[in-house]
Parts: C-alpha cells; structure tokens; sequence
C-alpha cells in the first residue's frame, strides 16, 4: 500500500522529537480524524530554518510525510519554506494511496502553523502566510478527555 | 522476518487442510452441475445435500433451513431485504444495534432511505445490547430484530437467548448475524428462538465466497437472486460445489474440535490480555472481560494511532488488525468502538488481535514483547502523548 | 461403462488443472483478507488484481469496469436491478427477449410486479432477435436493453453489434448476459457498445461460486449486496481470493485457446450435426446453423422426450442436456424451444449436446452410434410414434 | 435421482408394443406437459386381463409406471385392475421424485381409459369406473402437427 520511502520515512523517521524554546511551534489536525503534527522550528536571525523536529500521532503517511517535510525545509529560508508544498512532499515521497493524501496537506500545514507562530511571535508578517485553519493551540487537543 | 504470526483470525482464517482435501475432486473430477440429471452429477448433487446436513446438524434445524450464499454479507443482505420486502404489509420498522456489521448497518440505511424505520440501539460499556432496550423499542409496526451474535471488533457475546424470547414473545422475527460465531460457541437456534442466521465459510477454516442463511420453516422468504431453481428456489446460481463440501468439512471439524479449541484459544487470550494490561500503561481491553469470543482481545492504547502500531507488527512479520478489515484505510474511526464510549482518539489507537487454536504462547509472548516496544516507539512520536506528560508533571 | 463421456459443457465445465494450481496456494498459504493493510494481505490482494487486469484486457475495458460477484445468475439481477433502481426517474421500461437465461427473465418478471414494464421480443425461427424489433420497442421511458450475447440451449449469437448500436443511438443502457459467450467468441465491450455484461467463471473452465460484472464508466451503479467497502464499495463481502485468481488464470486460457479451440470445436460439432441428421430421421437442429457458440448442437427427435434420452445416454456414460440443467426435472418444455416455435412435443424431445476442447471425434462418433439405437429404441415405445407410422401408411 | 427399481423399469420395460384387435385401449396425457400413455388390453370372457401393452412418451418415471403398471394389472380381474392405484404403482418402484408422481397417476388414468373403452366397446358398466379425463381419442394427440 505504501511505496518504499513512504516506509522508510515511517521506519527511520527524522527529526523526530521536540525544541526547547523554539522558534515557532504549530500543532495541527485533530483527533477525530486521527492525525495531530506538531512542527517545532528554530529560526536563526537571517531567517534560516537551522533545526526542525515533529511529533505525530497518526498513520504511517502522516509520519512519513512529517518526517519528508521537515527534511525538505531544513535549512530553508522561511520564505523557501512556504514554497514546499504537499506536492513536493508526495513526490519526495513517490506518492500515497489516494485516501492518504491529506497527511500531505496537514503536513504543509503544519509548517505553515509554526511560521505564522514565528511571525506572530517575532510581530512580523510573512508575505504569502495565512493562518492555518486547523491550527489547534495547546492544550485544546484532548477535547474528550 | 521469521515466521508468520496470524493474529487476524476474525479477518479471515487459513483454510484447514482436510477442508481443501474436500474440496479438490469437485474441480476436476466430479465437476457435474448439481442440477443436471445424469448420475455424473449425482456426485455433486450429494456433496452439497451432505455438507447441508453437518450444517443443519450443527445449528439443530432441518436441512430444508439451510440455504447456501457467496457469503456473510450476502446472507446479512437477503435476510434483511427479504423480510422488509414480505412482511411489508405488516410493519416497516426495524431494530438493530449500533454495533452490527456493515452488511447489516448499511442494510438497514439502505431500507430506511426507502419508507422504512430502523432504530439502531445503543450498547453498554462491554458493547451489550440491553434485553430491556430490545423489549421498550418493539412498536406494533415492528417486523425485524437483527442483532449479531457476537460482535467481530471486540469480541462482546450479545444475549441472544433474551433477545430470541423477547422477540418470540412479541411475535417479531429475528436475524442474527452470526458470523463471527458460528464454529466458536455453540448455538442452537431452536433453543435460542432464532428465526434467520447468516455466517460465512472463511471465518472458520473454510474456504471464501460461500456462506448460508439459516431461515426457519414457515417465514415468507422471497429471493434475493432471481433465476434458476437452485436452493429450493431461492437463491438462483450453479451451486459453489467445492465451496460448499469445504464449508461442510469447515463445519465438521470446527464442531468436534470446538470445546477444546475454546479452552485452548481462551487461555490463551486472558494471557495476552493479561500481559498487555500489566505491562503496557495506559491500555484499555475493548469489549466484555469474559463473555467474549474464544479467541478476541481488542485493546486501545492511548496516545498512539493504530495503523501505525498495525505497520510496526507487520515489520516484525505480526498480523493484526485496526477495526474490522473492511473499514481499514478509511479515515472515521470505528464505529462500534465509539459506541462503547471510546473517545475517537483512542477509537483511533485501538488493536484487535484474534487467535486461533495454531496460535502458540510464543506468538503470543513474541507480540506483546513487540507491541510493548512499538507503542512506547509511538507514544515517544507522538504529540498527545508530550502533552499528556506536560500536563501531569505541571 | 468405461470413459466417460462429457458433453454438457454448456451446463458446466471441469476446471482446468492450471487454474486448480492457481487456486490452491490462496486458500492454505496466502489466505490473508485482501482488505488488510499488513504485507502478507498484499499477497490476496495482487491475486485480484492481476485477474481483474487480464478479465478487463479480455473484454477491452478498464480494470475499474469489472466487478465480481458469485456468479453469472447475481450479475445478471445486480445489472438489471440496479439500472431499473438507479434510473427510475427516467423511466420504467425494460426491453428483453423471449429466450434469456431465468436470471434474466425471472429478474424482469420481478420488477414487472414491482411497477416496471417489461417488453418480451420474440426471436425468428433460428432464435434470434430483430434489432428492428428492439429498436421500435424503445419508447421515451425506455431504460434498459438486455439481451444475451449467445443463447444456453440453442447456442444462436444474437446480433449484438446492432443492438448495441441501436442502443447508443436512443441513449439506451444495453446490457448483455454473456455468460455463454465469455472465453467462446471474442468480445470487445467498447465496439459493441455493450454498458454492461455478466460472466460466471464456471463456464469457462474456472470454479464455480465466482463471476462478474463488467460496467461501463460513468452508469450509475447501486450496491447489490450492501456492506463492506470490497469492489469499490458497490459489493460487499470478503473478496473469493481463490475463485477470482482461478477465473483469471481460465480467462487467460480461454482467450489464448480461443482460436484454435473454436475452429476444432466447430470442426467437432458440425461432424455430430451432420452425423445426427443425416443418420437419425425425424430430427431437427434447434438453433442457427453457423451463427452459433462453437460447441454447441442442439435436437429435437421427433416422437420421443427429452429426459428418458437423456437416461439411456447416461446409462452408456454419455452426459448431455435437455433444454438448461436448471430447469431440468422441470414439467414445463424449454421456453427457448418454444420461442423458436417448436411444438409442445417436439419442445419435450430436445437434447443438448455441449463439447469442449477434450471431446474427441471418437466420443462423438460413440454419442452418435449410441443415439441411433436409443432413439429408435424409444419411438418404439412412442404412441406417437405409432400414430405417426399408422398415419403415413394410410 | 430415480430408485433402481426405476431404473431398472425404465430400461427393461415389460410389456412394451401393441395388441392387436385390443379388447379395450387408453390414450392419456398430452404432449404439452410431455407424457403420454397408451395401453391395450386383451380381456378375456371371464374379465381376466390375459394381456396388457403399452407405449409411452415420456421420462423415465412414466416408462417405469407404465411398465409397472403392466405388471401389476396382467393376470389380474378387471375389478381387481380397477384397485390397483397409483400408490401400488408407486410402492412397488420404491418411489419416485417428488415431481414425478403425476407419472403415476397417469399410468392409473391409462389403465381406467383402457377399461373404459372396453366397456364401452361391451357395452357394459364397470362399478366404480369413471370415464379419465386426461382420455384422449386416437388423432387428437398431434394437435400442432
Ligand atoms: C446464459 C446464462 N445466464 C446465466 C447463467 C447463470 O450463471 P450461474 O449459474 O453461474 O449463476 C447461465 C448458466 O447457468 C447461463 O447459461
Ligand atoms: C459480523 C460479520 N458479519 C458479516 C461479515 C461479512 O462476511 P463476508 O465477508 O463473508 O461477506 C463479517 C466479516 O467480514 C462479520 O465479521
């Protein structure tokens, strides 16, 4: 059902893990769906992405294309990072099966979260960002419990 | 990847080797249609009239009861239509419960998009329908009780023998889907009251695309499959030959080894299910801790999703599954999980893992020391697990 | 009685031992559920794949086209139940013929109860339908055609380019029972413009119990079986891994024999119709004289009937047919007989003889020589057959 | 699907042919539900049937009830022929399939539309005879031809 890198990316996922005091940090998706990602970034002064880590909850894709997407903006300006799209993400990733592919969506949304924490945190704002409609602050994620 | 550990048994099971010993000299050898009239088809003729008889035999009914399908769903279909059809002058309501298998759920949506009125009941915490709930819910207008007889995610035995004497007493027909059942726990359906049962080969060591409704003497059953005059008239179409001697044999061997077979399957699972809860924090069972299938252990690990923890066993050569098979890959979480209460995120994270009587405490010791690794894998991926500890250390 | 003689091809075929071999690793080794998402599923799963590749390959369609179902006698109810479903809006007419198989008859008389209107064409002499006749039967609420590729008693290939022509023009759905005809001739759906068309696998040497359902992109489709979400959720149930890897592996053959078996089939069966009617007198070929499957005669001796014919061959180990084996052992003549306007009596004394590729001239010559005496035999023992001579000699 | 009694009938009838100058002779049946029965008597002066033909157009059932038939009526008395049933017929071939016991109420219409005609041929009544209705005289039979 999944291509290779698609499992490799879920096997061997990189950046996995968590920023202190980072950049911006965005949370996206929710549980109802079964996929949360949280993008943390840190963001040098020139505005290069120097670190990225996630965390996820969900399927292999949404790990996958977690993983695949903090790798395509590592070391990116910000502004090339607002050009990697789920496009990008699907064919680094050479596809997911057609009910998968919104991880790749939340995937790029999730980046867009944690950029417009940054902005919003630095007071600037980022040509060509808006703000992420699934964006959920901490704290609203476990709604049920 | 070493061997194989199928704990996927409630998806579909390997075909027992005597059942495809049965089954081979229907292909090449006695091919004959059962319909035709030469004595080369009388081969044929008795191979179905003798797996008609285990199968009435096992159920405690009369052969002229049995009529063969493709199928569960088929079966879960064609009872369903088939009394919304002929008992239409008498009612259009309908009761069923929110855990029932598609076939039966989607059934119903299906009559209540076309004037009739189907009430889907609730179930407890263990996934049990409420005898009470049956009774209050019966309308003048009521024609059908369709209520499985253990549910295929979590392994809950429903109180069939309370539902079949309520709907006797009332004077309502009742269907079970009895899918999961049949060839685990005895059933009687005289005993039981029961009116029309479906199951299906492939859940009990026979072969796929062949099943049977079970439909008491006297009830108006109009056809589901128009044509030829097979199954008493019924059910058109060449009869499956091999596939039924297979589900015969299936049946066969699944009565003699039943008891036994229960034992075995039923330590083993409170092992499992032992060892999962002890050793896995923050792990919940789904489903009733002892009236359950033989061979069912469904469990919810919080903060993980799991198709994930699904891939991660299948690196490790460990099939089980997330829900029923049919449902994976689509995005809602399960439905019956949810009706027990779960909260979708760990309807989400949920684990059926079913056993059967080759499963060996090793496979069983070898997947929780996996799981037991994997999840803590995906706990420390995952985002409501973070959380979760920030929440309790604040 | 030594070897037997198997001429009731039509009825059903032995699997071919290819297709057995193909089967068998399905039921014991590779037995997952296709829908599971572990890799050991995948192995079911590209199984059914691969046959709906090389079924779509066969008939010219995409792979999304085909769907399968348990036989020949379901895809004939699901197409024709679902189109008048799916397209009630736009009308309630149903156009057929006189001489379709009960699963489409049966069907039409079905819904004729349930406010459809069903037009029966009459067939000529030869069994064939007049596409004039089809087109001045289509009115505005006309919204299925269906009308079989080749008859199951008498063999006559309908004109089905013209109908599926005459269909396009109107913008009328046509759909072809092709049961008979599947892995016989070679069929091409888009340059036929056949909408849609039913096969059963057991026709064509593959196992019974497994079929399908080829329908064209872009009509309307209503589950038949509703459930599970298997064949793009319009047919619910547990995919028949074996049966399916088995019709592919028979189609694949049938299509790679088809040349060479028709022309030695068609050799084969014009030296028994020569034989039969220039050696038995009173006898007459039902069916058209070249316009038919490659393997199919079909009699009429006059003065005897069908069954106790049927009887004596059987007694020398020779198969064959009265009219179609599902409704032997019925009172009623053959409503295609009758059709083709044959009498009552002349109806009763029809024998079908169906050959494969493993019939030999030997066995036909054997059928033949046995016939002689049989026949006579049973004129003998005919009052018609004494009324007749008393007659003549007056 | 038939008892080898049938079968055995069936494939050795007894009594197969005509007599001629008949004391009495029944044609049942019609070509329509494919069974036809026909049967000559020769009846002596005491009543005694000394003996008995037939010819039938049919299955296997009803060349085995004619031929039964036969047996169970040669020899006999007409008053005695007369008791002889369907049920005779059918104990004495074991059975037959469910859809096949019309065969044997028309080999006992046969005999009744033989003793019929001899009646009337005689000119006498037979207690209990009552004319078949299935009778069918000799010419009608070919009714499409
Ligand atoms: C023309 C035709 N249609 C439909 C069928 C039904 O197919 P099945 O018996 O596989 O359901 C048959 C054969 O029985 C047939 O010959
Ligand atoms: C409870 C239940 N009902 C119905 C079905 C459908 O059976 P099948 O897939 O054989 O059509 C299944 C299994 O898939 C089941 O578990």
């Amino acid at each position: 059902m999944y291509t290779e890198k698609v499992m490799e990316h879920f096997n061997h996922p990189r950046n996995v893990g968590e920023i202190e005091n980072p950049s911006g940090i965005g949370t996206v998706g929710n549980a109802k769906c079964g996929d949360i990602m949280r993008m943390y970034l840190d963001i040098d002064e020139s505005g290069v992405i120097q670190d990225v880590k996630f965390k996820t909850f969900g399927c292999g894709a949404a790990v996958a294309t977690s993983s695949m997407a903090t790798e395509l903006i590592k070391g990116k300006t910000v502004q090339e990072a607002l050009r990697v799209t789920n496009k990008a993400v699907l064919e680094a990733l050479d596809g997911l099966p057609a009910q998968k592919v919104h991880c790749s969506l939340l995937a790029e949304e999730a980046i867009h979260a944690a950029l417009w924490d940054y902005a919003e945190k630095k007071g600037i704002i980022i040509e060509g960002l808006v703000k992420p409609k699934s964006d959920i602050h901490e704290g609203e994620v476990e709604e049920e419990a | 990847m070493s061997k194989l550990i199928y704990l996927d048994n409630a998806a579909t099971t390997a075909v027992h080797p005597e059942v495809v010993a049965e089954m081979l000299p229907y292909f090449t050898e006695f091919y004959g249609n059962p319909s035709s009239i030469y004595s080369f088809a009388g081969k044929s003729r008795q191979a179905v009239d003798a797996s008609r008889k285990i199968i009435a035999g096992a159920l405690g009914c009369s052969e002229k009861e049995i009529y063969f399908t493709a199928g569960g769903s088929e079966s879960d279909n064609w009872a369903i239509k088939s009394i919304a059809e002929s008992y239409r002058s008498k009612g259009n309501h309908i009761i069923t419960s929110k855990i029932e298998h598609h076939a039966v759920l989607h059934t119903c949506e299906y009559l209540a998009k076309n004037g009739y009125e189907v009430t889907y009941l609730d179930v407890d915490g263990d996934g049990r329908v409420r005898p009470e709930d049956v009774e209050a819910s019966i309308r003048p207008e009521t024609i059908l009780i369709t209520i499985m007889f253990a549910n295929n995610e979590i392994g809950t035995i429903e109180p069939i023998r309370e539902i079949g004497r309520i709907a006797k007493e009332h004077n309502v027909l009742f269907h079970t889907d009895a899918v999961q059942a049949v060839g685990q726990v005895p059933i009687d359906v005289k005993e039981y009251n029961i009116d029309m049962l479906s199951a299906s080969s492939h859940k009990l060591k026979g072969p796929k695309g062949i099943g049977f409704l079970y439909v008491r003497n006297g009830i108006k059953l109009t056809s589901f499959i128009h044509g030829g005059g097979q199954e008493r008239k019924k059910r058109a179409g060449t009869e499956n030959v091999p596939g039924i001697a297979g589900f015969g044999k299936a049946m066969e061997i699944a009565l003699e080894t039943m008891e036994v077979r229960a034992e075995y399957e039923t330590e083993l699972r409170d092992h499992l299910i032992e060892r999962v809860l002890a050793e896995i924090p923050h792990t919940k069972l789904n489903g009733h801790r002892t009236d359950r299938l033989p061979n069912n252990a469904n469990f919810s690990f919080e903060f993980v999703e799991g198709e994930s923890v699904l891939i991660m066993l299948d690196m490790q050569g460990i099939c089980g599954s997330s829900g029923s098979a049919c449902t994976s890959g689509s995005l809602d979480p399960s439905h019956v999980l949810l009706a027990i209460g779960l909260p979708h995120e760990k309807a989400h994270g949920s684990l059926r893992l079913t056993l059967s009587d080759e499963t060996t405490r090793e496979d069983i010791d070898t997947t929780v020391d996996a799981l037991k690794v994997l999840i803590e894998r995906l706990r420390n991926m995952s985002p409501l697990y973070e959380d979760f500890i920030k929440n309790n250390s604040k």
